[in-house]
């Protein structure tokens, strides 16, 4: 696909989820946007999982001190805007701290300090009350004015939301397209003969690392001012492998993986859940079922994620 | 009246009824079918679903069908206000639940939003003091159960100190914050105070905790698998004292899980299936014979809420949200008039409510009623 | 003092199920390179194997029995045929995420097309406690220390004494030099897969009393099971043993003596100290980067 | 530290290894046991010798990919010894691997770029740098040199295994090393290729100016290309010269027959 048919079709998708929204329910906008706020967290994750090949198991838990942060700082009467960088700069400090030990070890083991890691934070979340609210969470979160529009109305946030992904989404492509996203593919696909090239894998590792967690802090920024009310539940490490799921069903290191992915994992059930076809209904029960078996088949046959479909074929027919 | 104007009034009446007849009242169920609340939602959810079945065999209410529809809140509060939003989109004329306070307080502000009434299996004290007149409860809520326990703990046990396990969610915390309030006004003093986890499987130290500390006593406030843990933990520690609880602990899945472990273990509960009283015995024995297990608590208040929504109705004669809800605060229903409400029950300003409720002990692995204390507001 | 001694003495059981875990854990990492995240759902289903086979009217060991015969041929065979076999040469990412998948769809199966509840499951020892030297003892706690030392002294045994354990030991830790020796190690990777399923069962057996039989109840004993086999070393079959009893004992302690809420993070909390200090593992060895 | 980066032909007339004394031994197993040998500046080095003569174990261990049991590695006047892959290549030191390494996701141009971009301007600056990090052209050229044009955008992982060994190769010429350790270059090539790629590094040779150790089985290539020649058995030197010399050498005939 050439550029300009890219963005033509980007374009034209955007346009129909901004349409789309004036005709849709109330429920319905609140889950694009819940959609949406998980692609932030998703997309970031991409970067690392995906793009950087580290594979990550604790994006639930900046996406919860994302949240946590907001929750607190709006309620002080903090402005939106101003919210949004401290919680992707927490988010990336933290992602670095937590990255040192995990790079003493061998390189899946920075899975399991960083699925650990979710497990602590949750821990946190819950028992440090005065500062989260413990398990009462915390309630009351406003929703931003942007220029002096009121964004509390679930269109008007849907809009915000929407527009708040492209421009992250137009950050996450001009990174790709910097010499920095070389040296995360370089990482990915061979990181011994990167090193030997003199890419310093120590650093990427952690930058990707921190990267993708100041994309999760500031989902979940937008997720704490949807929602309005935030508890430690949604941030458990659970979510976390959902979100690792969606890339990799998506198609880990696409660009458009994670919004695919997502979609599947937040917006499909629930719209079984709303079916009344009697095979559907049983898929409403059976769904997660059906997707952890869907999941083992991709490993088998599409480790790519769906969107490497037409890559697969290209090279079935091709040369090699 | 002439017998033909009659007769033409009769069919005027029937036709004009008639799309009416065709328009099935819709009500929503927000219930954990997974997660932690798994067990409460699952019963909550049935007893709703069997006292529609009754009411819809009956005739329905004001003549129109109830239809039922539940969605799974995973027990997650994000999802349980989508589910509410669906449900008000789908134009439900009442929500009910979730059970799980967590839950309840994020999709109350929907339903509140839209002015649907929202009844819950709640029992965090908190849910009825937000000034909310869309909410009502099923059961008594923490701030009306705990000083009777206190008061039992005190009078019944003779304790003069006690030691609190509790479980660190929204409903264990509220619970733990009332207990002390109430024990403390009893004059009781509070021995070790044991945080436990949602989920926890391993109670040896929070058992060894409590067997050191020494008090007179145990007030276990847990969810039904932790109670059943935490009991299993007691007994194979060899714990001898009186072993206390509000609800949960004598419930019938808690017998079940924890077996003879459950022996001896008392608990104040609003409701139960095991009480003696007629309704509740008929209730007991179609909703056993429906799903093939008994109901706990939450199955009654599923069952209840729904009879609440007929008897009301039926009372303001229409099919209105707001005037349900207005109508609502500080109603009375008699199981005289309406034996589907099982007990007499009265509904304060703040959708609180209020009858009577029983002291119970696990003797042989059933739940006995060894008391039944009067209703908050007939003293 | 005596609580101590008691604390330590019950959290050594509860960390020789999670042993016993984290070596079926190891011992898959060791011979095929699978890293298995349905480990704790691996010690769910036989846990409601065994309590279909008992509402059929089955007694306890004969449930048991048929449990094992299931697990080796649906959580050996199967799972080495079906997931790791045509997964293993993609590398290790693409089989845990695979394994993720199983777990999810394992719960789901038995939530869905079970129940979702908590389901009793009776204990294998009885309930009740003896005294020794003022030091209460379980007879629970000493009845899970002695059938877990008694399967972990039998597999050494079987791995140290036998033929073929040492052919599989020889596999675990050099495929190519195994082959080259003549040993089939396909067929030795294959009773690794073999061992885990019923050492599965015999946790499941052990820890289905205290955790009750529930869909998820996988979740805590898999997490469990990593950590511990990280911190004992994962290249090292005696490091699993060492984790999952380290860990059991500070649960213990720390839920004493400090916070029960913070009791689920003491894991990870071992686990950050352990890779800082010893990345390879406290008994592990340090393994040269391959080119 | 990046702005030194690897010399740019300018100071190649100073380089210069020189491995003194190398051990590596795994237990009793002495994979490397003892070599010693000098690089001059410029210089093309053949290393030659059976399999499991612990060719590729000295390379690594040159090359901090592995921590030598004892010895020395000095280069350019400093020691080197055990520092990292990353420390090395700052100091101008490339290499290929035995096996294929290339970037099998990225495209052929782009594993080029990403071989030499850590050596422009800063780490936080190559993320406002331009896309190609100003490498395009030279990326281009070096294309054109391995022709490799027609594939240049494709994703290296799927061409044929030749060419895999052509990019591996381009790659450890893009950032102008001054040393260059070369493992079995030829191995898997299309025989009618090898002469190309000799010619290939001799040009490269020219032009860079750096200097090159180059394992090999192939005995014509190797004769060819190298002025001097060490032939290893059992982790020790037993022959070193002209190759001419050293292929007459007995004891390396002996050595390879006896294999």
């Amino acid at each position: 696909m050439n550029a300009r048919v890219h963005l033509l079709a980007l374009a034209a998708a955007l346009a129909a989820l901004a349409i789309v929204a004036l005709y849709l329910k109330r429920s319905e906008v609140y889950l694009l946007t819940l959609w949406a706020v998980y692609v932030m967290a998703t997309m970031g994750l991409n970067l690392t999982a995906g793009y950087a090949g580290q594979m990550s198991l604790g994006q639930a838990a900046f996406f919860g001190i994302g949240a946590y942060l907001a929750a607190i700082l709006l309620k002080l009467g903090w402005p939106f805007l101003a919210v949004l960088p401290v919680a992707a700069l927490v988010c990336f400090v933290v992602g670095l701290a937590l990255g040192f030990p995990a790079l003493r070890v061998q390189h899946h083991y920075l899975a399991f300090a960083t699925l650990g890691f979710n497990v602590l934070v949750y821990l946190a979340m819950r028992n440090e009350e005065q500062i989260t609210g413990g398990t009462f969470g915390i309630s009351g979160i406003p929703r931003p004015t942007f220029l002096g529009i009121d964004l509390g109305g679930h269109v008007a946030y849907w809009y915000w939301t929407l527009g708040s992904l492209v421009v992250l989404g137009g950050i996450l492509w001009w990174l790709l397209r910097s010499p920095w996203g070389r040296a995360f593919a370089a990482l990915r696909d061979n990181p011994i003969r990167a090193e030997s090239l003199g890419v310093n894998i120590t650093a990427y590792t952690l930058l990707a690392f921190a990267i993708g967690a100041a994309f999760a802090g500031v989902g979940g920024v937008y997720y704490a001012s949807l929602v309005e009310f935030i508890e430690p539940g949604p941030f458990h490490f659970s979510t976390s492998l959902m979100m690792l799921l969606a890339v990799i069903v998506g198609g880990s290191g696409k660009f458009y993986g994670p919004a695919l992915g997502t979609a599947i994992v937040i917006l499909l059930p629930e719209f079984l859940r709303g079916s009344s076809t009697p095979w559907l209904k049983f898929m409403q029960v059976w769904y997660l079922a059906v997707f952890g078996i869907a999941v083992v088949a991709l490993m088998i046959w599409l480790p790519g994620g769906l969107l490497s479909i037409r890559e697969r074929l290209d090279r079935k027919g091709g040369p090699q | 009246m002439k017998r033909s104007t009659r007769l033409i009034a009769a069919i005027g009446f029937a036709l004009a009824a008639a799309p009416v007849f065709a328009q099935p009242i819709k009500i929503a169920g927000l219930v954990e079918l997974s997660g932690t609340g798994a067990t409460s939602g699952t019963n909550f959810d049935n007893g709703a679903k069997l006292a529609a079945k009754e009411i819809n065999a009956a005739g329905g209410i004001l003549g129109r069908q109830i239809d039922y529809t539940s969605g799974d809140t995973q027990s997650n509060p994000a999802v349980s206000k989508a589910l509410a939003q669906k449900a008000i989109d789908d134009g439900a004329y009442v929500v009910m639940g979730p059970v799980f306070s967590g839950s309840i307080l994020v999709s109350m502000e929907e339903t509140r939003r839209a002015g649907v009434p929202n009844f819950t299996g709640g029992e965090a004290a908190s849910i009825t003091q937000k000034g909310n007149p869309y909410i009502f409860r099923t059961s008594f809520t923490q701030a009306a159960a705990m000083p009777k326990v206190a008061r039992y703990i005190k009078n019944g046990l003779k304790a003069q100190s006690v030691d609190i396990m509790w479980v660190n969610n929204d409903f264990g915390k509220g619970g733990r914050d009332m207990i002390v309030k109430a024990l403390a006004a009893e004059g009781v003093k509070v021995g070790a105070d044991i945080s436990t986890d949602p989920g926890q499987v391993d109670f040896s130290s929070a058992v060894l905790k409590a067997k050191q500390s020494g008090g007179d006593a145990l007030f276990v406030y847990t969810n039904e698998e932790e109670s059943a843990r935490a009991l299993r933990e007691l007994r194979k520690q060899g714990y001898a004292k009186p072993i206390i609880g509000e609800t949960t602990l004598t419930g019938q899945k808690v017998i079940e899980l924890a077996g003879e472990a459950a022996n001896g273990a008392i608990a104040h509960v609003g409701l139960t299936a095991d009480a003696p009283i007629d309704t509740v015995r008929k209730f007991d024995k179609a909703f056993q014979q429906a799903y093939g297990t008994r109901s706990d608590h939450n199955g009654i208040k599923g069952y209840t809420a729904m009879y609440f929504i007929k008897v009301m109705t039926e009372r303001i004669g229409k099919v209105d949200g707001k005037a349900f809800a207005a109508a609502m605060h500080g109603a009375k229903m008699t199981v005289k008039d309406n034996p589907g409400v099982l007990m007499d029950v009265t509904f304060d300003q703040h959708g609180d409510l209020d009858r009577e409720s029983f002291l119970t002990k696990v003797v042989n692995g059933k739940q006995v009623v060894v008391e039944t204390l009067p209703p908050l507001g007939a003293k | 003092m005596n609580e101590l001694i008691q604390l330590i003495v019950s959290g050594t059981a509860t960390g020789a199920i999670y042993a016993l875990a984290a070596l079926g854990f190891t011992l898959l990492w060791q011979a095929s390179g699978t890293i298995n995240f349905a480990q704790g759902d691996f010690v769910m289903l036989p846990a409601f194997t065994m309590l279909f086979c008992m509402i059929a009217g089955a007694p306890l060991w004969l449930a048991f029995l048929a449990t094992c015969v299931a697990a080796m041929l649906v959580l050996g065979v199967g799972f080495k045929k079906v997931i790791v076999d045509p997964l293993i040469r993609h590398g290790v990412i693409p089989l845990v995420i695979a394994t993720l998948g199983v777990s999810m769809a394992l719960k789901t199966i038995v939530r869905a097309g079970y129940s979702a509840e908590a389901h009793q499951f009776p204990a294998i020892f009885p309930a009740g406690q003896f005294t020794i030297a003022g030091v209460n003892v379980s007879w629970a706690d000493l009845g899970t220390l002695v059938l877990a030392a008694v399967i972990v002294i039998a597999l050494q045994t079987f791995v140290t004494r036998t033929l073929t354990g040492r052919a599989m030991q020889a596999v675990a830790q050099n495929t190519d030099a195994a082959r080259v020796l003549g040993i089939d190690a396909k067929r030795m990777v294959l009773y690794t897969f073999l061992i885990n399923a019923i050492l599965a069962v015999v946790t499941a057996l052990l820890i289905t009393p205290t955790y009750l039989a529930k869909f998820d109840m996988g979740d805590s004993i898999g997490l469990k099971a990593f950590f511990a086999a990280i911190i004992g070393g994962f290249n090292q079959t005696r490091g699993a043993l060492l984790g999952g009893v380290l860990i059991g004992v500070l649960e213990n302690l720390v839920g004493f003596y400090w916070s029960p809420a913070y009791k689920e993070g003491v894991a990870l909390m071992l686990f950050l100290v352990v890779i800082l200090w010893r990345p390879e593992g406290l008994l592990g060895k340090v393994e040269e980067r391959k080119v | 530290m990046s702005a030194a980066g690897p010399s740019h032909g300018d100071n190649a007339g100073k380089a210069f290894l020189e491995v003194r004394e190398v051990r590596k031994h795994y237990g009793a197993i002495k994979a490397v046991d003892g070599v010693s040998f000098k690089v001059g500046p410029g210089e093309i080095v053949g290393v030659i010798g059976p399999n499991g003569s612990g060719k590729t174990t000295l390379f690594n261990s040159i090359l901090g990919q592995i921590r030598p049991t004892s010895g020395s590695v000095e280069f350019c006047g400093e020691d080197i010894t055990a520092m990292s892959p990353l420390e090395l290549s700052r100091r101008g030191v490339g290499r290929t691997f035995q096996t294929l390494q290339v970037f099998g996701q990225l495209p052929v141009r782009d594993n080029l770029i990403v071989a030499a971009q850590e050596f422009q301007g800063s780490l936080p600056g190559r993320l406002f740098a331009a896309p190609d990090a100003g490498l395009g052209e030279r990326a281009d050229r070096m294309i054109e040199l391995f022709r490799l044009k027609h594939v240049a955008q494709l994703p290296a992982g799927r061409l044929s295994y030749g060419q895999q060994k052509l990019i591996d190769i381009a790659m450890a010429f893009m950032p102008n090393p001054r040393l260059v350790l070369l493992d079995e270059p030829c191995a898997g090539v299309n025989p009618s290729l090898v002469d190309q790629l000799r010619e290939l590094l001799v040009e490269l040779n020219r032009s860079q100016g750096g200097s090159f150790v180059v394992i090999e089985h192939n005995m014509d290539f190797i004769m060819k290309l190298c002025p001097h020649v060490i032939c290893m058995v059992e982790g020790k030197v037993l022959s070193e010269g002209k190759p001419a010399d050293v292929q007459a050498n007995p004891a390396v005939l002996e050595a390879y027959l006896g294999n």
